[in-house]
């Protein structure tokens, strides 16, 4: 199940920017900035180097887990050091990798105040996320988990827009109420290991306590379905609301629109895809019975996502929060795919996942461009920048297709198999999701055409200067990426694949046999909350 | 009783002495004598510290002495060496601000000396009547402590409430004292528990005995509804001796809690688990809400330091053995980062009063970054957000009231949790996203006081250290618990 | 190594010359030359290399060989259960072929597109450097979708080039982007056609769940060897392919899109709008015979809205007074037809339908683009006429494409509909699927659409080249033939526009069915089903009688020639222009109806369009207010607001009423209340909360 | 003949009186006095319980609460006349600046 080899490349991957941004504050001084960027600069890039290894390394037909670290680290309750990564987290890991590359290098103009800070909080937010991506044990996932939202909150509310501190808090708020309620759930998981909820009737497994995912993916099926219904529910309301699913998208506007670019930038590619990573890695292998009893609610949630957040994305005024809404609708369509629970359907999910990524990320590079130049994003300010920035038109079209999903771009594949998944799950799925298509294409067109077409009527824009090469360089290889996947996809899905099996293989063994060892527990958990209550009074 | 019994009672001894001798001290010395009274002070908690490592330590298993009036186990030592580390800290913290305040030294820190005796005793007592002792001595102290600004109004009113109001929950834990007396006709902890065992059926009068004295302790660690003498207590003292006794008081209390209930009244548990699971959810519930609103950072605290008392109960509702060890490195943890945040509004105590208000720290990151991100830091642990101290400690409490089944109450215990964040926040917020040139705003000056600098530096090592390795925390925690009753 | 085997190079070696010109040319702005040399190479060799292929391949490998090159594996998506219960492996490759459907579209849509590649550079040459390299490298790229389309091996790659050609579109109409209403046309083509594209897309997926395969040498002959098992699934995938077909052909309901797409430069109408794209849907039903001969359903369904179309656009034609508007909706009409055709069984005919009609309207719009030209830009024939002395060529080639499309004999219009419109009437004769009377019907339908064509396009001729020039003094001055590089692609276009029927005479008439090349062309596509085909075939033998079709032949034409004479009637000699007021006086409803194309756009704007805009406000109303207030509501994130109320002022910012949010605040200063401040109050609470803790012991206690 | 219920009703009487005056008197001298009741409530508890049981940890205990209550009362003066040189009342209420 693991393989210890290049064990050292991961840590070195998550680790990297810490120290970089320990060096940094220990020997920069806050005034050179050149030399803060470029140190950034220098960290991420090599960090994002020393991950490509990742891609060539990984065996597909190997362990489950690769490059794997295990140290003790708490051991008298179980909590171990348990670094590993299967071919869908090394996906993310690239992709948080070079999107935070990204995110450092569109940053040289547009922060110009407090930038020793602003520096040292997007690397420590880069070994948040790389942490989260590569920690096997509950409580590591949890606390780096939790060590994200600090920078993030920082980023919002020193760097953000006028409403910042609002953002920021909000996002702050709804993200940690989610992850305490998931610990509490993972406590529950950890003791029906060990020794069970003694106040709730429910006795333990009676094996050693651990908090280590492997382990724990071996007893998933003897959790008896009473147990996984409220885990679930635990881990839901967490992951659901960094997805975010409707109804909990709403700190995602406000966040975005509030962020200065390169936060929105990691917001929308890295740490949106926390929440869906959460459900592949957690919620369907370990709680396989409570997810097909969940399947049909998710996939309306994810429905009502998709043409919802497409309605309001074509509503708005101001660009970003048009963007964040698309983000609403496409992270539907991966929970669609995701809760079609096929190969097609989670292939589809994880890939459109890393488009979601480069698309959006991308997107919010674009907006922040002009908005750099102009200090507005409300769509009415603008019309006929084509004539006026024709590379930039060709670039923002290039997305607006990738994000609308237009064949031999990287949106199409994933759109494509996440539908044909779900068609394959129920047709009515397919139907209305695949509506969401056309309303994709009427509020990014019309997106388009608001800004790029038309008169040049407003004054301010005539002067707007075309990108600089910096700026091309930022996009330049999120479109490669698009056009790579959009045309062979194979390396990905080659990555994916064994990661889409398992967990396919553990919720079958919840659709075929419930478990005898379930089944006795039902009967008395079947009133649990009066035992539950009992259990609160000690009777 | 041979003379040999008082060994492991040296360390008391000897602090006591050295209470007096920096009473007398304080004389000649007066004002001035300040630093070098707190060094001493500091010296022999330090020697006190080495005694009690040398000569209290339970070298072959717990024991009994002075006529089963203490008892010398883990758990004691555990306790005498944070209340010894937090007395250090606070005088350490103290002496710049009694110079400032042009209070004279030698009483001050006298009292504090007297104050860690009866803790001491608290943490070791064997008997209802050494634990009472205990706790008195620890109390009158404390009221004076409290008051010792006797020309400032809030200090000597804040004084005149604690002294009140503990008056009276000394005597209610009394009244329960002797009520057990009379049903069981033992104050010995040991034999109390072999009694209860006995004892088929739990008569009335025992009962009320127990809640009563409940009571009594749930005072002392300031819970809902006994926590009402905190805020003003807190927020009239000298802030140095705010920190003290958010800190080491509570320490003690939920020491001699645990004597109590986790090993003398442990087969009666189904008597009082209630009534603590009720105190510790109001007591969560009422100090987060209560906190959110306040302006004063004192104040504000003050709720914090409630709430953390009722996190700090789950562990004796919870009755396990991880509930139990978890609530000493609690107890731990939370003093060093309450110490720590204190540390900082010592610091900005610039003019008068200053620095108590929240938008005092408007624009600290600006103009002090390293003593921003210390506050930060602590504000982190304080809600509970890896990878500070805070959120190992809270991490076990959670762990074991979820293993006791309390779902519910660990329910209530993370979104207040996440509550808290918010209030905790609004410094941050006012560091880091202010910037303290607004109009109307004038942001408070950070003092310059190596002594006090140097504790927080020490409380924010040990906060992280904690965090990222608690292993040896845990490890002697877990050790530490190994006398009780519980199992 | 053979030329089809090159096949997929085909498609590629436009994709060149789009990115040289897109990526080089225009943002270095290299001079015309440069972009002409290369986007001509690119269009050029592809039609060489189509040709050259399509020989080689009916050499070699003959006609009834379908040649597939498979050049990588696209998509894996695993495998699915479908719904026979077996695991299929979602395994697309991108993949191309060459059998004889696919050889006759490359034929012409090569051919075609490299002529209006050589009439652009005359069009376009007063364009700036940089406009003129995008336009070339859109044309160029729509020359690859458009081939990737017809090459296409499987659904999916299909897709791609519908897609694809769907982007062009959209770029060469909107190629005037500072002109909002070019813009807006484009972008309306776009999502109208995006509507389509939801049906195919269900269409491929429904395919795959039924056959496990979205390969068209794998699935057809599945559904052709079982037709009574598989029609039910033929009916779902024949009618959710139309909707694609019915948005990309312009069809009713879709068609609105196609007359606005005018907008965009005349070779982009005439390539995109009439000659290659809008036949890519007729081409796709006919692609897919199989599936809708399986389901009577879908053909009729397919003939009706053909049928409807074709006289519908046909009336609309009738009144336009804007020379593209009018062939805009001829051949919205035309494509009626074709789709009639399709849907009355007669595929082949489609397909030849397709082809004259690309010869024939392709000239036409050329021609108009040279009018237009020569008339520095005006489009309304009201201020034209007599242009007939000054462009002769012009002139000629667009009266004979004329004839083509009014369906007068010997010119190449003529066969293709009057076969369609026959095989209409013999599909009613034979009561085809027991529809008969449906069918009847619709041929009435496409005689009645016969007429109008004739009419309105010889209206068109008559006010555009005859009678005196109405465009006023110094407009007159400038009018002159257009540049070689225009007027030899129509020239070419105007001899097929005479002699491309010929590939399809009614050899059937003269007992020479051998001499309808065409058929015997195209024969191999049409798998023949179970029994259900040449029972049809049968039944249609003796159905219409020898002498029956001839008369229908002469009625046809005759029919054309009432047409025409009409036209005369109003818009030739002195009475020209009067009638036409007249009547429109006398009928000023039915006129105000057609001249406002029945407020089909209004109506499509006050419902489907506003409808949206509106809803998806209140949407994001409900969004800000409601949800937002809702979730907020919920635990503490409403502490986050109420406090910002409280501290940043920022409840009025965000709208959100949040009523719990106030409730936390209220309680936090409640709470506080109980802090009541002196000593004796603490006491009291604190005995009052000792009664409650009591309280509450005891009454666990009890129970 | 009196037995345990009568001192502990004795007691119990005391207590309340002791708590009653504690919250209703305003002169701070007459609340220190209540304290005194209170305690003496619990020292006749002892004293009681340690006859009837022979046993002399009760009285042991009881005197040192006597000590402790002294102890007690004299820091009690010190406040009051703290409270007195600041605001020149006995009155506890008097003493309200914090709150809330």
């Amino acid at each position: 199940m693991m393989d210890f080899q290049y064990g050292w490349l991961l840590n070195l991957i998550c680790y990297l920017p810490l120290a970089g941004a320990l060096l940094m504050m220990a020997f920069i001084n806050k005034e050179n900035s050149t030399a803060l960027k470029t140190w950034a600069t220098l960290v991420v890039g090599v960090d994002f180097v020393v991950s490509i290894p990742l891609w060539f390394l990984y065996k597909p037909d190997g362990a489950e887990f690769q490059f794997a670290t295990q140290l003790k680290w708490i051991p008298s309750v179980g909590v171990q050091y348990l670094f590993g990564v299967d071919g869908f987290a090394v996906l993310l890991i690239l992709l948080t990798t070079l999107l935070g590359f990204i995110a450092v290098y569109c940053s040289y103009t547009a922060i110009t105040e407090r930038q020793k800070e602003y520096y040292v909080f997007l690397l420590l937010l880069q070994t948040g996320m790389l942490g989260v991506f590569c920690s096997l044990d509950f409580i590591l996932f949890y606390v780096f988990w939790e060590v994200m939202l600090v920078p993030m909150y920082f980023l919002i509310g020193v760097w953000g827009g006028p409403r910042r501190l609002y953002a920021a808090i909000k996002f702050f708020l709804y993200t940690l109420v989610g992850s305490v309620l998931m610990l509490v759930g993972i406590l529950t998981l950890y003791f029906f290991n060990s020794t069970g909820l003694a106040a709730v009737g429910l006795e333990g497994l009676g094996h050693a306590a651990t908090f280590s995912i492997p382990h724990l993916f071996t007893i998933a099926p003897q959790i008896p379905p009473e147990v996984q219904f409220w885990v679930f529910l635990a881990f839901f309301v967490g992951f659901a609301i960094k997805v975010p699913m409707f109804p909990f998208h709403t700190w995602l506007p406000d966040a975005h629109v509030e962020a200065p670019t390169a936060g929105s930038v990691i917001l929308a590619a890295v740490l949106l895809k926390m929440g869906t990573y959460g459900f592949i890695r957690f919620s369907l292998p370990l709680l396989p019975d409570a997810t097909l009893k969940a399947v049909g609610w998710i996939g309306v949630l994810a429905i009502v996502a998709i043409v919802y957040g497409a309605l309001v994305a074509m509503a708005q005024k101001d660009m970003k929060k048009l963007v964040a809404y698309s983000s609403v609708s496409h992270m539907g369509f991966v929970m669609l795919g995701m809760f079609a629970l096929n190969e097609a359907g989670l292939r589809g999910s994880i890939l459109q996942m890393l488009n979601h990524g480069v698309s959006t990320g991308a997107l919010f590079l674009l907006v922040g461009i002009v908005y750099e130049r102009r200090h507005n994003r409300m769509i009415a300010e603008y019309g006929g920048l084509a004539k006026v920035m024709p590379v930039y038109a060709t670039f923002f079209l290039i997305i607006t297709m990738s994000s609308i999903g237009l064949p031999t771009l990287n949106g199409f594949i994933g759109e494509f198999l996440i539908l044909i998944g779900a068609y394959n799950h129920s047709w009515v799925w397919a139907l209305f999701a695949a509506s969401g298509i056309v309303l994709g294409a009427a509020y990014m067109l019309w997106l388009y055409q608001r800004v790029f077409f038309g008169e040049l009527s407003n004054e301010k824009n005539k002067e707007l200067p075309d990108l600089n090469r910096r700026e091309q360089w930022t996009l330049i290889p999120l479109i490669v990426v698009a056009f790579w996947v959009g045309l062979y996809p194979k390396p990905f899905f080659d990555r994916m694949a064994p990661t889409v099996d398992r967990v396919l293989q553990r919720v079958d063994v919840a659709r075929h046999d419930q478990g005898p060892s379930a089944g006795d527990h039902v009967a008395e958990l079947a009133h649990a909350p009066a035992g539950e209550a009992a259990g609160e009074h000690g009777e | 009783m041979t003379l040999a019994q008082f060994v492991p009672f040296l360390p008391e001894i000897f602090l006591a002495t050295a209470g007096f001798a920096v009473l007398l001290l304080g004389i000649p010395l007066g004002r001035s004598g300040v630093r070098p009274l707190s060094l001493f002070g500091v010296a022999s908690l330090g020697i006190t510290g080495v005694l009690v490592w040398l000569v209290a330590r339970p070298v072959d298993g717990p024991a009994v002495i002075l006529g089963d009036m203490l008892v010398v186990d883990q758990m004691a030592v555990f306790f005498k060496l944070l209340v010894l580390a937090a007395g250090a800290v606070v005088i350490f913290m103290s002496a710049g601000y009694l110079e400032r305040s042009g209070y004279g030294g030698g009483e001050y820190i006298a009292l504090i000396l007297f104050a860690t005796v009866g803790m001491f005793i608290m943490a070791s007592g064997a008997n209802l009547a050494s634990l009472y002792v205990g706790l008195e001595l620890m109390a009158l102290s404390v009221y004076v402590l409290v008051g010792f600004f006797k020309l400032e109004v809030k200090s000597n009113e804040g004084a005149v409430k604690y002294f009140v109001l503990g008056a009276a929950s000394s005597a209610i834990l009394l009244y329960g004292i002797s009520l057990i007396y009379g049903s069981l006709g033992t104050l010995d902890l040991q034999e109390i528990r072999d009694s209860l065992v006995a004892l088929p059926t739990a008569n009335p009068m025992l009962v009320l005995g127990m809640v009563l004295v409940s009571f009594g302790m749930l005072f002392k660690v300031a819970a809902v509804p006994f926590h009402v003498w905190t805020p003003d207590a807190y927020e009239g003292a000298p802030t140095p001796v705010t920190a003290f006794i958010s800190v080491a008081p509570k320490a003690a209390a939920f020491a001699m809690f645990m004597r109590l209930f986790f090993d003398a009244f442990a087969p009666g548990v189904e008597h009082w688990r209630i009534v603590l699971w009720v105190a510790s959810a109001a007591t969560m519930i009422y100090g987060n809400v209560a906190a959110l609103t306040q302006d004063n950072v004192k104040r504000m605290l003050a709720y914090s330091s409630i709430a953390h008392a009722g996190y700090a109960l789950m562990g004796l509702v919870a009755f396990t053995e991880m509930g139990a060890w978890a609530l000493l490195m609690y107890m731990l943890i939370y003093a060093f980062m309450n110490l720590g945040a204190f540390g900082f509004v010592i610091l900005l105590e610039s003019k008068g009063y200053a620095g108590e208000k929240i938008v005092d720290y408007a624009g600290l990151a600006r103009r002090h970054p390293g003593a921003a991100l210390g506050m930060l830091i602590f504000m982190l642990a304080l809600a509970g957000i890896p990878p500070t101290a805070g959120f190992m400690g809270k991490l076990y409490l959670f762990a074991a009231a979820v293993e006791g089944g309390y779902i519910l109450l660990t329910l209530i215990a993370v979104i207040m949790s996440a509550v808290s964040l918010f209030y905790y926040f609004r410094i941050v917020v006012q560091m880091y996203l202010q910037d303290g040139e607004e109009e109307g705003a004038e942001p408070a000056e950070l003092l310059h006081d190596r002594w006090t600098e140097a504790m927080i530096a020490v409380c924010i090592v040990a906060t992280m250290v904690i965090g990222v390795w608690p292993r040896p925390i845990v490890g002697w925690a877990k050790s530490a618990v190994g006398a009780l009753g519980i199992m | 190594m053979k030329l089809y085997d090159l096949i997929w190079l085909i498609p590629i070696l436009p994709l060149l010359g789009a990115i040289f010109n897109g990526l080089v040319s225009n943002r270095l702005g290299l001079s015309k030359s440069v972009t002409n040399a290369v986007a001509l190479l690119g269009s050029g060799l592809a039609w060489l290399l189509g040709w050259g292929a399509i020989v080689q391949w009916v050499l070699d490998l003959g006609i009834h060989h379908t040649h597939v090159v498979r050049l990588f594996s696209w998509i894996q998506g695993g495998s699915l259960r479908i719904l026979d219960g077996s695991l299929a492996e979602v395994d697309i490759s991108a993949s191309f072929q060459l059998d004889a459907v696919s050889a006759l579209m490359v034929f012409f849509v090569t051919f075609v597109g490299f002529l209006i590649h050589v009439y652009s550079v005359g069009y376009m040459h007063d364009e700036s450097d940089r406009a003129y390299a995008r336009y070339f490298s859109y044309l160029n790229l729509f020359m690859f979708s458009m081939l990737v389309l017809v090459l296409g091996s499987n659904l999916a790659v299909l897709f791609v080039g519908w897609e694809g050609v769907g982007l062009c579109s959209y770029l060469l109409i909107g190629f005037y982007f500072e002109k909002d209403w070019c813009a807006a046309a484009g972008m309306k083509a776009f999502i109208v056609n995006r509507i389509g594209d939801w049906g195919f897309l269900l269409a491929i997926f429904a395919t795959f769940m039924v056959f496990g395969t979205l390969e068209f040498t794998e699935f057809f002959p599945m559904a052709a060897a079982h037709p009574e098992h598989f029609a039910s699934a033929a009916t779902v995938i024949g009618l959710l392919l139309f909707v694609g077909a019915i948005g990309k052909s312009a069809q009713i309901p879709l068609y609105v899109w196609l007359p606005d797409a005018m907008a965009g430069p005349t070779p982009v109408s005439a390539l995109i709008h009439a000659a290659t794209m809008v036949t890519a849907g007729v081409y796709m039903v006919v692609r897919c015979n199989v599936i809708y001969r399986l389901s009577p359903t879908a053909m009729l369904v397919v003939a009706i809205v053909g049928g409807i179309t074709a006289i519908f656009a046909a009336t609309i034609g009738l009144v336009q007074n804007d020379i593209k508007k009018v062939l805009a909706y001829s051949t919205v009409s035309q494509l009626g037809y074709m789709f009639l055709g399709a849907g009355v069984g007669a595929f082949v005919a489609a397909i030849f339908h397709v082809l004259t009609h690309a010869f024939f309207k392709a000239c036409l719009f050329l021609g108009s683009g040279s009018v237009i030209h020569a008339c520095g830009g005006e489009q309304d024939i009201r201020k034209m006429g007599g242009l007939k002395k000054y462009m002769p060529t012009t002139y000629w080639t667009f009266l004979v494409a004329t004839l083509a499309i009014s369906g007068i004999p010997i010119f190449a219009g003529f066969f293709s509909k009057d076969e369609i419109l026959f095989k209409a009437f013999e599909a009613g004769a034979s009561d085809l699927n027991h529809f008969g009377s449906a069918y009847y019907t619709l041929w009435v339908l496409g005689m009645v659409g016969a007429v109008l064509t004739a009419f309105y396009m010889f209206r068109l001729v008559f006010m555009t080249f005859h009678g005196e020039f109405r465009g006023g003094e110094e407009a007159e001055h400038h009018l002159h033939e257009s540049p070689w590089t225009m007027t030899m692609p129509l020239v070419v276009l105007g001899v097929l526009s005479i002699f491309g029927g010929l590939v399809g005479i009614p050899g059937k008439l003269f007992h020479h069915p051998e001499w309808n090349l065409i058929e015997r062309f195209l024969e191999p596509i049409i798998l023949p089903i179970g029994h259900a085909a040449e029972g049809g075939h049968d039944v249609s033998h003796h159905a219409v009688s020898l002498g029956m079709e001839w008369g229908l032949v002469f009625l046809s034409v005759g029919v054309a020639i009432f047409g025409i004479w009409l036209a005369y009637r109003f818009y030739m000699g002195v009475e020209a222009l009067v009638r036409p007021q007249r009547l429109a006086e006398r009928f000023p409803l039915a006129h105000k109806l057609l001249l406002n194309k029945y407020w089909m756009d209004e109506i499509y704007d006050a419902t489907v369009i506003s409808g949206t805009v509106k809803g998806s406000r209140g949407l994001w109303e409900f969004d800000a207010r409601v949800v937002d207030g809702a979730v907020n509501g919920t635990a503490l994130t409403t502490v986050g607001s109420s406090f910002m109320s409280g501290i940043f002022d920022l409840r009025v910012v965000d709208g959100a009423v949040n009523l719990i949010a106030t409730c936390y605040d209220v309680a936090s200063r409640w709470f506080r209340k109980l802090q009541v401040g002196f000593a004796q109050g603490y006491a009291m609470v604190m005995v009052f909360g000792a009664a409650i803790l009591l309280a509450v012991y005891y009454l666990f206690k009890l129970n | 003949m009196i037995g345990a219920t009568h001192y502990v009703a004795l007691s119990l009487i005391l207590l309340c009186i002791g708590l009653v005056g504690l919250m209703v008197r305003r002169n701070f001298i007459t609340v220190l006095m209540s304290l005194e009741l209170m305690f003496n409530a619990v020292n006749i508890n002892l004293i009681a319980f340690s006859f009837r049981l022979g046993d002399l940890a009760g009285q042991v205990l009881a005197i040192f609460v006597i000590t402790i209550a002294a102890a007690e009362a004299a820091i009690g003066l010190g406040l009051i006349i703290a409270l007195v040189r600041l605001k020149d009342t006995v009155a506890l209420e008097e003493a309200d600046e914090m709150g809330g």
